[in-house]
């Protein structure tokens, strides 16, 4: 067989000194990279199967193992980088189109790096959040243009019956990951979370696993091309519907969840044969057109008795403004944008890092179209793809957010090392697989207590920027890009962006 | 001398009513105990052997616990009659006691038969104290190089233990064809009789004593059937004991091999219930009625009985016979069955060459055991005999080496890992 | 009484109790020294059983009715009176085996040479038992 | 450069209001203003008065500031498409050593000739019309029988400047202004009018962005880039449009907090929640104080956590707001009570009303 011309992308580095050869390593990887020598009583590594994902590390209970980047010592060219030398190599003996798992990881523009946030000094007092309320309460949902209201009473009485609401505590959800591409107990975590915080999360296309409709509460169900697991009980069992169209990480591509993770818990779910690869087309093939959508949407509705919001997820791509529009106007309550950094747990590596637009500029161009056309009202607009931190939520609200999905911050709090390895069904965290041997390695109660904890935190965070915009509820910073300043862009990305120069004032 | 009256009486006072005692107080915190003992302490007869063999100081049991119970303990008392018609007991000093419930545990006496010159210095029994005592005595004053042991059963290797200990010369004489005859087989006494081979004892098998003989009163040779010599220092009678129960003749309580109880330990005099080596019980296994003359059966027993004398209504599962020798670095353990008879029972074994391991099944269920060396799984082996676990569906794993309680079944498993007790 | 539960559905087979264990019973006390170093290497007093999938670290239960205490017939084995944990004590034990023999679950190991029980849970003597503190994913709780 | 203008103030405000419509002087609430002479910096200050044209009283009276001359034709041109121009002339004016440099100030008395059923859109669009279309031209006051004036200068050299001493109203409020980020224009004083609306503001409103771009969903441009300016408008999509009464204006503008809404019984509750779901474009945030005109009363209202004063007071049946005490004792030595604001309060007055002492919050219509 012909010698791969792959070479290894990490190096194993134990310490001799401090290995004591109790093979936690060994136990505690998926890829083999550790063999234990019983001759020699010692361990050694197979560095070619290293993904990185530094469980081994973690683990050590010597600290002596370090994983690193191996670096290839190939003449430096800027033309032909190590990746695009390593994808030729793959694809020179696989013939195959290369998968990847998690965002893109092309050093495109991060345009949150590049905002910043306003604050008060002298003629504007901001808020100490210990000692004043500052709310970050979010309502998710069609919002009514004027109320009907009856004066007569000596106390007003709402007429006006409102559109469904989802009520978040923090304009935070977790992103839409089915069970199936994530773990029995990471969905636990997430849906646990959740209902703790008082926040949403997301069923992906999977389905619905009978041991989380009694969190349907918290839980937002999609409706994808493939229709796993779609019934009107699965409708009926979660707070909102959401019809997925597109994926930021691929846009325009169908979903792909490889055989080996179709367990038989996960087939039961999904409803379709173990070990059979579940494959959602590219487009919903009764969705061929925007009036299409609306004929969904309503259904959706009907079967739900207009008790629930529906909402629509689409990719961030170059039209995304008139689409979104396009959206409100087939009836969603909620408006879904992935950006191109949006994760996924498998894609073509070709289009994970070459198709879509950053979400930044797609919600600020979604924004404002919405309002010019004086439907903004009509639907909330949360957004999704590679948001990091606080920081990141809170500038996508003045951007004009109502609230925004994370998926990838939410899996690192798990545990998640970013080795982009999803795909293979070997996550040595127990999140990205359904191995049962794995699995258990993420504890569902350990879980939720860093999810609820890393949401807690960003609250606080939210809270003292808020108050130091001299803000008290979230609502007078949504939207409102007056509070934004935008550092090394140019004159059309501000525009676009709809924020004003650094230095610039009122 | 008018009576003591109690609402609880313990005649004899070792393990089994040391614990009958313990459950009483569980249960009772008032009620009057009275315990008698015809010895002048509390004490673990395991030890003897032990103390022999410098291996323990003391052999008191749990001394510690004594006053917890709050006992009225009279020393060196032997019961003399029980009445037939009353409650009442009389000790051949003339105290008599009147009680609500009793407990007969008088144990064993050793089987010591007439064999001339068995009364010469330097020839003993060895199941009390006073034996542990005259013994160690005579050990003071006398040079023992040479010790005969007679029977080659449990009391018998426990003595040649405690005298390897010492570093003497034993030589050990039991009838039968082969050691611990009782609770091992024929590939077990084997590693057993090796391993004291290895100890430099000397056994002699098929034969025994026939005669002892001296000079100036003190122990010389001790002389066998076949008619050889042995000459001995010391030599030490172990064929065994028998239920000390000549005592009660005619006081109405049914005796066969030792005082009939059900399974509450309840003689068949409602207010009288017996425990430990003068009891007869139920085997667990076969269901045969006998004396099962050891430790942990004395101890269940000796607390079935205290539950049932204050009232509730706890029964004893039935008598497993269970052993543990070491001679040297061997260690055996066996349990229940060991040599079934010929019929429908299911033999796991492995032998390596320093150790054996041998499992016998009947109808799915495990019966008995023998384990040489790799002893420290004994307890889920005898456990699983004991709870009467079928093991049909995993007992291709029982011997491997990683079988344990991972191999059990799941509930099975999780209550005794997670249930707050193990029930005896 | 606080008891070590173990959950064996989070159990991930690592054994990072077992070798915390043992450096903790260990003379130096210090891990690459107990592993290098000390001859005989100490016993871990856990253990951890693996079958397929399924994993669990198992150690004395410190049973309410203690079959090893009922049974020990030196007064070895005995309850401490605050954690409630089942210790043996080295200098009464004779190494009969009465224990072992006892013990439903298997967890007491014995020492060939010195005749003595080796490893048995001691429950760190009152402090949260090492192989609770370092399981990394809490498949074991002390409560 | 005025399109990026935009002036967060300090600050004074004042307000009389008769509720029996007795006509006051002119001369008293420049008494009044005068007293918080601090709180403003000579870059701005100016008035609203009501009722002070009783020869026009069915007439829109317009008035516009010429910040350049020779628009007035292409203005008047807008005008004459919904309006039939009754009467045009110069503000009045005197100058004084304060105030020498100055715009034209002109005002129309105009009768509407539009669609009846939607004369307040049409003339709401007239403004938006000429404050966009125009350059250097704005309508600063669009109701009838009343009128702002405006300027830089301190509100004492203002008022003199506008003889206002020869005005007569039942209500007036005032303003002096403290602009701390810009040079004051004469466009950006205080107060800002939308028909017969006019509204004083001391405070920076930091969610002005959100405020401004929710009013365009409902067709309000902001062309004057200031916050007093979204309040004007916000109020007139509420009360005018959403005919939501002054009292409950706070639902929407100072909603009260969460937990709060949580604590109150039915229907306060759901109509609270409600409000603030539906409205929450529309809240006021950041430090506020700010006094209200209108045809028929007077109201104040400031932040939900009252990060600026006001007072409020009462005399007989005149009622009394100023951004401090003294500016009423001033002119009103003697009160019958004296509130503070609290947190979020709307106090009001309404001609012909009796005084409600900014008590109780029982329902009543505009």
């Amino acid at each position: 067989m012909a010698k791969s011309l792959l070479f290894p992308e990490f190096k194993v580095v134990r310490d001799e000194n401090r290995c004591i050869a109790c093979q936690v390593c060994v136990r505690q990887c998926a890829n083999d990279v550790h063999v234990y020598d019983e001759e020699d009583d010692q361990v050694y590594s197979r560095e070619e199967n290293c993904v990185g994902c530094q469980r081994c590390v973690n683990l050590c209970p010597t600290n002596a193992l370090e994983v690193t980047k191996k670096e290839v010592g190939m003449r430096p060219n800027a033309n032909w980088s190590i990746n695009h030398l390593r994808n030729l190599y793959k694809q020179a003996e696989t013939g195959g189109v290369l998968l990847t798992g998690m965002g893109c990881s092309e050093d495109y523009p991060i345009y949150w790096d590049h905002l910043l946030l306003n604050a008060s000094q002298v003629t504007n007092p901001s808020i100490d959040p210990l000692r004043e309320p500052i709310e970050i309460k979010t309502f998710l949902g069609k919002k009514e243009e004027f109320l009907d209201i009856d004066w007569e009473e000596n106390s007003p009485v709402l007429k006006t019956k409102l559109a469904p609401q989802l009520e978040l505590n923090i304009p935070v959800l977790f992103s839409a990951m089915s069970y199936g591409s994530i773990s029995y107990n990471a969905f636990r975590s997430l849906a646990e979370a959740a209902r703790e915080i008082g926040t949403f999360c997301n069923s992906g296309e999977g389905g619905l696993h009978p041991d989380f409709y009694s969190l349907g509460g918290n839980i937002i169900v999609q409706v994808a091309s493939g229709r796993f697991g779609v019934h009107p009980g699965y409708l009926r069992a979660a707070a909102a519907v959401e019809i997925k169209i597109g994926q930021g990480a691929k846009p325009g591509i169908g979903g792909h969840l490889p055989g080996e993770k179709v367990s038989l818990d996960v087939s039961r779910t999904r409803k379709i044969p173990v070990g059979s690869d579940a494959i959602s087309p590219a487009p919903h093939h009764d969705i061929y057109s925007i009036e299409d959508l609306e004929r969904l949407v309503f259904a959706i509705k009907e079967a739900t008795n207009y008790e629930k919001p529906v909402s629509v997820k689409i990719a961030a791509v170059h039209n995304v403004a008139a689409i979104a529009s396009g959206v409100v106007r087939a009836g969603a309550d909620i408006v879904a944008i992935d950006g191109i950094r949006g994760g996924t747990g498998a894609a073509p590596q070709v289009i994970r890092d070459n198709v879509g637009i950053p979400i930044e500029l797609a919600l600020a161009q979604v924004d404002e179209r919405l309002r010019r056309e004086g439907i903004r009202q009509q639907a909330s607009l949360v957004i999704a793809g590679g948001i990091r931190s606080s920081a990141d939520v809170i500038k996508a609200i003045a951007l004009g957010a109502d609230a925004v999905y994370i998926g990838t911050a939410a899996l690192v709090a798990l545990g998640c090392h970013l080795c982009q390895k999803c795909y293979t069904g070997k996550c040595n965290w127990g999140i990205a697989t359904q191995d049962p041997y794995l699995t258990k390695r993420l504890n569902p109660n350990i879980g939720k207590r860093r999810l609820v904890a890393l949401l807690h935190a960003w609250s606080a965070e939210i809270k003292e920027m808020l108050g130091g915009m001299g803000v008290n509820a979230l609502e007078s910073l949504r939207g409102n890009r007056e509070h934004l300043r935008a550092v090394g862009l140019s004159r059309d990305e501000r525009e676009i962006l709809g924020v004003k120069a650094a230095g610039e004032g009122w | 001398m008018n009576d003591i009256e109690t609402r609880y009486l313990l005649v004899g006072f070792s393990v089994a009513g040391w614990w009958c005692a313990r459950t009483i107080r569980e249960r009772d915190r008032k009620g009057k105990i009275v315990a008698i003992t015809k010895e002048n302490g509390i004490y673990s007869p395991p030890l003897f052997t032990y103390y022999l063999g410098n291996r323990v100081s003391d052999i008191r049991y749990r001394p510690e616990w004594i006053e917890n119970l709050d006992l009225d303990l009279i020393y060196g008392g032997e019961a003399k009659t029980l009445e037939k018609e009353n409650n009442r007991l009389i000790l051949s000093s003339g105290e008599s006691f009147v009680f609500e419930k009793a407990l007969i545990a008088t144990g064993g006496l050793p089987v010591a038969p007439p064999l001339p010159g068995k009364e010469l210095e330097g020839v003993f029994t060895f199941t009390t104290p006073r034996d542990m005592q005259k013994v160690s005595e005579f050990m003071k004053h006398h040079r023992v190089e040479r010790v005969t042991i007679l029977g080659g059963g449990f009391i018998g290797l426990k003595t040649a233990e405690a005298f390897i200990e010492l570093g003497v010369k034993v030589t050990l004489v039991e009838l039968a064809n082969r050691l611990l005859q009782n609770m091992l087989d024929e590939k077990s006494s084997y590693y057993l009789e090796s391993a004291l081979n290895r100890a430099g004892v000397e056994v002699i098998k098929e034969d025994t004593i026939v005669e002892f003989q001296g000079q100036g009163g003190k122990l010389t040779d001790a002389i066998l059937k076949s008619g050889e010599h042995l000459p001995s220092d010391l030599a030490v009678i172990a064929i065994g004991v028998r239920p000390n129960i000549d005592w009660l003749r005619g006081s109405g309580i049914e005796i066969n091999r030792g005082i009939i109880v059900d399974e509450f330990q309840q003689s068949q005099r409602p207010d009288i219930f017996a425990a430990g080596d003068i009891a007869e019980t139920k085997n667990l296994i076969t269901g045969e009625r006998n004396v099962v003359a050891i430790w942990p059966e004395a101890v269940k027993q000796g607390k079935v009985a205290g539950e049932n004398m204050t009232g509730s209504r706890v029964s004893y599962p039935g008598s497993l016979p269970v052993n543990t020798v070491s001679v040297g670095e061997v260690a055996l353990i066996s349990a229940g069955l060991v040599n079934p008879p010929l019929g429908d029972f299911e033999l796991l074994t492995e032998v390596t060459n320093d150790s054996y391991r041998k499992l016998v099944l009947k109808d799915g269920y495990l019966v008995g055991m023998i384990l040489v060396n790799k002893i420290e799984k004994a307890g889920i082996y005898i456990n699983l005999i004991r709870q009467k676990v079928k093991v049909d569906d995993f007992k291709d794993r029982l011997l491997k080496e990683d079988f344990g309680m991972i191999s059990l079944p799941a509930e099975y498993r999780k209550h005794l890992v997670e249930g707050a007790s193990i029930e005896v | 009484m606080k008891k070590i539960h173990i959950h064996e559905e989070y159990c991930i087979g690592c054994r990072l109790c077992e070798i915390n264990c043992l450096v903790k019973h260990s003379r130096s006390g210090k891990i690459v020294k107990a592993f290098r170093g000390e001859e005989p290497r100490p016993l871990p007093r856990v253990r951890v059983e693996e079958e397929g999938y399924l994993s669990f670290a198992l150690q004395c239960r410190h049973c309410d009715e203690a079959l090893c205490l009922e049974n020990c017939p030196t007064g070895a084995m005995y309850r401490d009176e605050e954690t409630q944990a089942v210790l043996c004590d080295e200098n009464k034990c004779v190494g009969c085996w009465m224990c072992i023999m006892s013990c439903p679950l298997g967890v007491i190991k014995r020492e060939e040479k010195t005749k003595k029980v080796a490893s048995k849970c001691d429950l760190c003597r009152g402090e949260t038992p090492v192989c609770v503190k370092n399981c990394p994913n809490e498949a074991l709780t002390y409560e | 450069m005025r399109e990026d203008f935009y002036v967060p103030s300090g600050c004074a405000v004042a307000g009389i209001l008769n509720q029996d419509g007795q006509k006051i002087s002119g001369e008293n609430i420049i008494r009044s203003i005068a007293t918080m002479h601090e709180r403003s910096n000579g870059l701005g200050g100016g008035f609203a008065a009501y009722r002070i044209y009783p020869e026009f009283t069915e007439l829109y009276a317009f008035h516009i500031l010429y910040d350049k001359k020779g628009r007035e034709s292409e203005v008047e041109d807008i005008l004459e498409k919904k309006f039939s121009i009754e009467r045009a002339e110069t503000i009045p004016v005197r100058e004084n050593k304060a105030i020498n440099d100055y715009p034209l100030f002109k005002r129309y008395f105009l009768r509407f000739k539009g669609e009846k059923y939607q004369e307040e859109d049409e003339v709401v669009q007239v403004v938006m019309d000429i404050n966009s279309r125009v350059d250097d031209v704005y309508v600063i006051s669009s109701g009838k029988n009343m009128g702002i004036f405006k300027g830089i200068g301190y509100p004492e050299d203002i008022g003199h400047f506008f003889r206002l001493e020869e005005y007569e109203g039942y209500c007036w409020i005032a303003h002096g202004r403290f602009p701390t980020n810009s040079v004051g224009w004469w466009g950006g004083a205080h107060p800002f009018g939308l028909l017969s609306w006019s509204v004083v503001h001391n405070g920076e409103i930091s969610s002005y962005g959100i405020n401004r771009r929710y009013l365009q969903n409902f067709g309000y441009f902001c062309n004057l880039q200031t916050d007093t300016e979204v309040i004007a408008y916000l109020i007139d999509l509420l009360a005018r449009k959403h005919h939501l009464p002054i009292p409950y204006l706070k639902a929407a503008l100072a909603s009260p907090f969460w937990s709060d809404i949580e604590d109150m019984d039915e229907p306060e509750r759901s109509f609270y929640k409600a409000m603030r779901i539906t409205y929450g474009g529309a809240l006021l945030n950041g430090p506020f104080s700010i006094i209200v005109g209108f045809e028929g009363g007077m109201f104040g209202m400031v932040d939900r956590i009252k990060l600026r004063p006001m007072v409020a007071g009462w005399r007989g049946e005149t009622f009394y707001l100023a951004s401090e005490e003294c500016a009423i004792r001033e002119i009103s030595p003697e009160l019958d009570r004296l509130v503070p604001f609290q947190g979020g309060e709307i106090i009001w007055g309404k001609l012909g009303e009796k005084v409600n002492y900014g008590q109780e919050l029982a329902f009543s219509r505009v």
